[in-house]
């Protein structure tokens, strides 16, 4: 699966709500699918896609699997960019701590453990976007 | 009559147009992503409690609980699961999904 | 009671099916009648028996063919629909010569007017959608 | 087709933009079938749905069948309840005039013509909802 | 930047999300459903009309022909064809669509 | 200039395939090159051989193939998706005992690996979907 050439930067966003539809777990497979290629990987929630990382959720009721856990086993695949839309969050009257504690270690600095969600703006989200070479939507 | 809404209120209008048109005494049942139309503290949640002053909010508690929010539910706003559902369609002459 | 059931969306991409599944359910469970669940636009794909989900998910298709089963449910897929999105049983691959045949047990494809019938004899008619 | 017992109040919701999903035209293809089953129908046309009646529809660059004209064939079907609402029009800066002509003949009144379309205001939706039997979700 | 946007303003938050995080000199192009955002006298038209000012927006004329829209396109939307559309995915770097 | 093509939603119900469809053959027309049409989520559907649309609609799988045909593009449906939705080719029609298969000609089925490859080797990933 090895790939000649340089790493391009790689940007799915998800801004979908969870369940309602799949979008966010098909989303969450090609992001470990491509975790194997090693690009430069970053993840960004914006709009309803922010409900994708609060924690505590159960589905039993409706008979899904519940994937919340994978998330917090992206740091182990070197997917430790995720940005999160700090507007959207506001104004679903949400903050950093309904969401999972998302953490990933750092090998150049004895495996610290550091977060991976970094809360952004509308004009951090705009450069965001326009530094990358390939986006995913979902 | 029973007002079904499935629809994320921050995304589309679905929950918009059903509180546009829905009658003192309808009751509105949040279902699948509507769900976060219950929620407190967002920049819906006024709108929905203006509701609850003259109809009847209810929300799917499996879906809420699926989502992670069902502990963040507005007060007046009761929680129901699919036999409630069932309760609800059967007591209310009409049923109209905001789809 | 007497339900009538429309179902909008296929399966696995969109909630709908399993809100309807699980309505459906508690229905019968509280001793209601579903007159009949009808399956348009993409919502026929609920009829496919040519899926095989992974083994940790549910298997949409099926639930929906042992609770027809169970309960003698009237499945009915749209037949415009059905042959815009792929859905063909025995008659309509002889008709159309495909290579093979995919509605699964308990599902039968018919004509709109089903669903209009469905509004007509339900007591109620609940819709699932997008 | 014809049923036994009494006559049911059948609304078609109509919700969506033309062509972008293909809900207004599977929605046409019902009301066309039921048509033969001699209930007592209306269409409502609100939010995006208005977009489906505007005239002057060309779809030849999208290679998908323009199937506005249905629309002026309701009235031969004895469908002629025709709902629009005002205020989804007035904020998508369009009037009745934008809309296509839609007309029946009464023959009751030695087949004079009339309007279909009746624009109608929040109240007057919501009393249309309340006093259906069936109401149809597109 | 080409900023893809296939849904309604009136039904969808798309546009508001494109037009929130859009940068100057980045370009709007409207397709599908979308296009309704590109018309004259609605609710969004001011928004988009100030955007106008430091992005370019286009708008697929054959999405708005098949809607009977495309005489009702703001003065300074730009109508494309299938071509212009491919042409604005090759002259810009990158493509986000808002799905 | 070499484009990668993603299709989220199948034929008919969404617009997106149709607008991938023609922004894919302007593209040929123009020069440019398609390294691969991926198709994932509910857009799998447009790999389904089984559809007989009516005559005064378009047919958009067999518009697919054909332009496949053309253009010897790579059509690649995600195998996830397909196994969820009822997409099955000969091989799949083995391993899972299905009556029949169902994918149109020029497609294959493939796995998420060759969407990414299409991101890595494109100059540009264009999105179509819902």
């Amino acid at each position: 699966m090895s790939e000649a050439g340089a790493t391009k930067k790689f940007l799915y966003i998800n801004r979908k709500a969870p369940y309602g539809t799949i979008y966010a777990w098909e989303s969450l497979e090609v992001v470990l699918i491509g975790a194997a290629f090693e690009q430069d990987v970053s993840l960004l929630f914006m709009d309803d896609g922010v409900y994708q990382l609060i924690k505590g959720m159960d589905t039993k009721g409706i008979g899904m699997k519940n994937f919340s856990a994978t998330y917090s086993a992206l740091g182990d695949y070197d997917v430790n960019k995720i940005y999160v839309d700090k507007d959207a969050l506001a104004e679903r009257g949400l903050t950093l701590e309904d969401l999972q504690h998302l953490v990933w270690e750092d090998e150049n600095e004895d495996w610290a453990e550091k977060d991976s969600i970094r809360l952004v703006s509308r004009d951090e989200i705009a450069g965001l976007l326009e530094e990358q070479d390939v986006i995913f939507n979902f | 009559m029973l007002h079904i809404v499935n629809k994320s209120p921050f995304t589309t209008t679905s929950l918009e147009s059903c509180l546009r048109v829905s009658k003192p005494g309808a009751t509105i049942l949040l279902i699948e992503d509507g769900v976060y139309g219950a929620l407190d503290g967002s920049r819906v949640s006024d709108a929905v409690r203006a509701a609850l002053a003259d109809r009847t909010v209810c929300v799917l508690g499996v879906d809420a609980a699926a989502r992670g929010v069902e502990g963040k539910v507005l007060d007046g706003i009761d929680v129901v699961d699919y036999d409630g559902f069932v309760d609800l369609v059967a007591a209310n002459d009409g049923v109209q999904s905001w789809l | 009671m007497k339900f009538g059931i429309m179902v909008n969306e296929g399966p696995y991409t969109h909630q709908a099916s399993d809100s309807a599944y699980f309505f459906t359910k508690a229905a019968l469970d509280k001793g209601h009648e579903i007159f009949r669940v009808f399956f348009y636009h993409d919502g026929v794909q609920n009829g496919t028996d040519f899926t095989t989900p992974p083994q940790d998910d549910r298997n949409v298709v099926k639930r929906w063919s042992e609770l027809a089963q169970e309960h003698d449910l009237d499945l009915v897929l749209c037949v415009a629909a059905a042959q815009r999105r792929g859905l063909v049983d025995e008659d309509e691959q002889k008709r159309h010569g495909k290579d093979g045949h995919n509605v699964a047990p308990g599902f039968r494809i018919s004509g709109l007017g089903q669903l209009i019938e469905a509004g007509i004899q339900a007591d109620r008619l609940v819709v699932f959608g997008d």
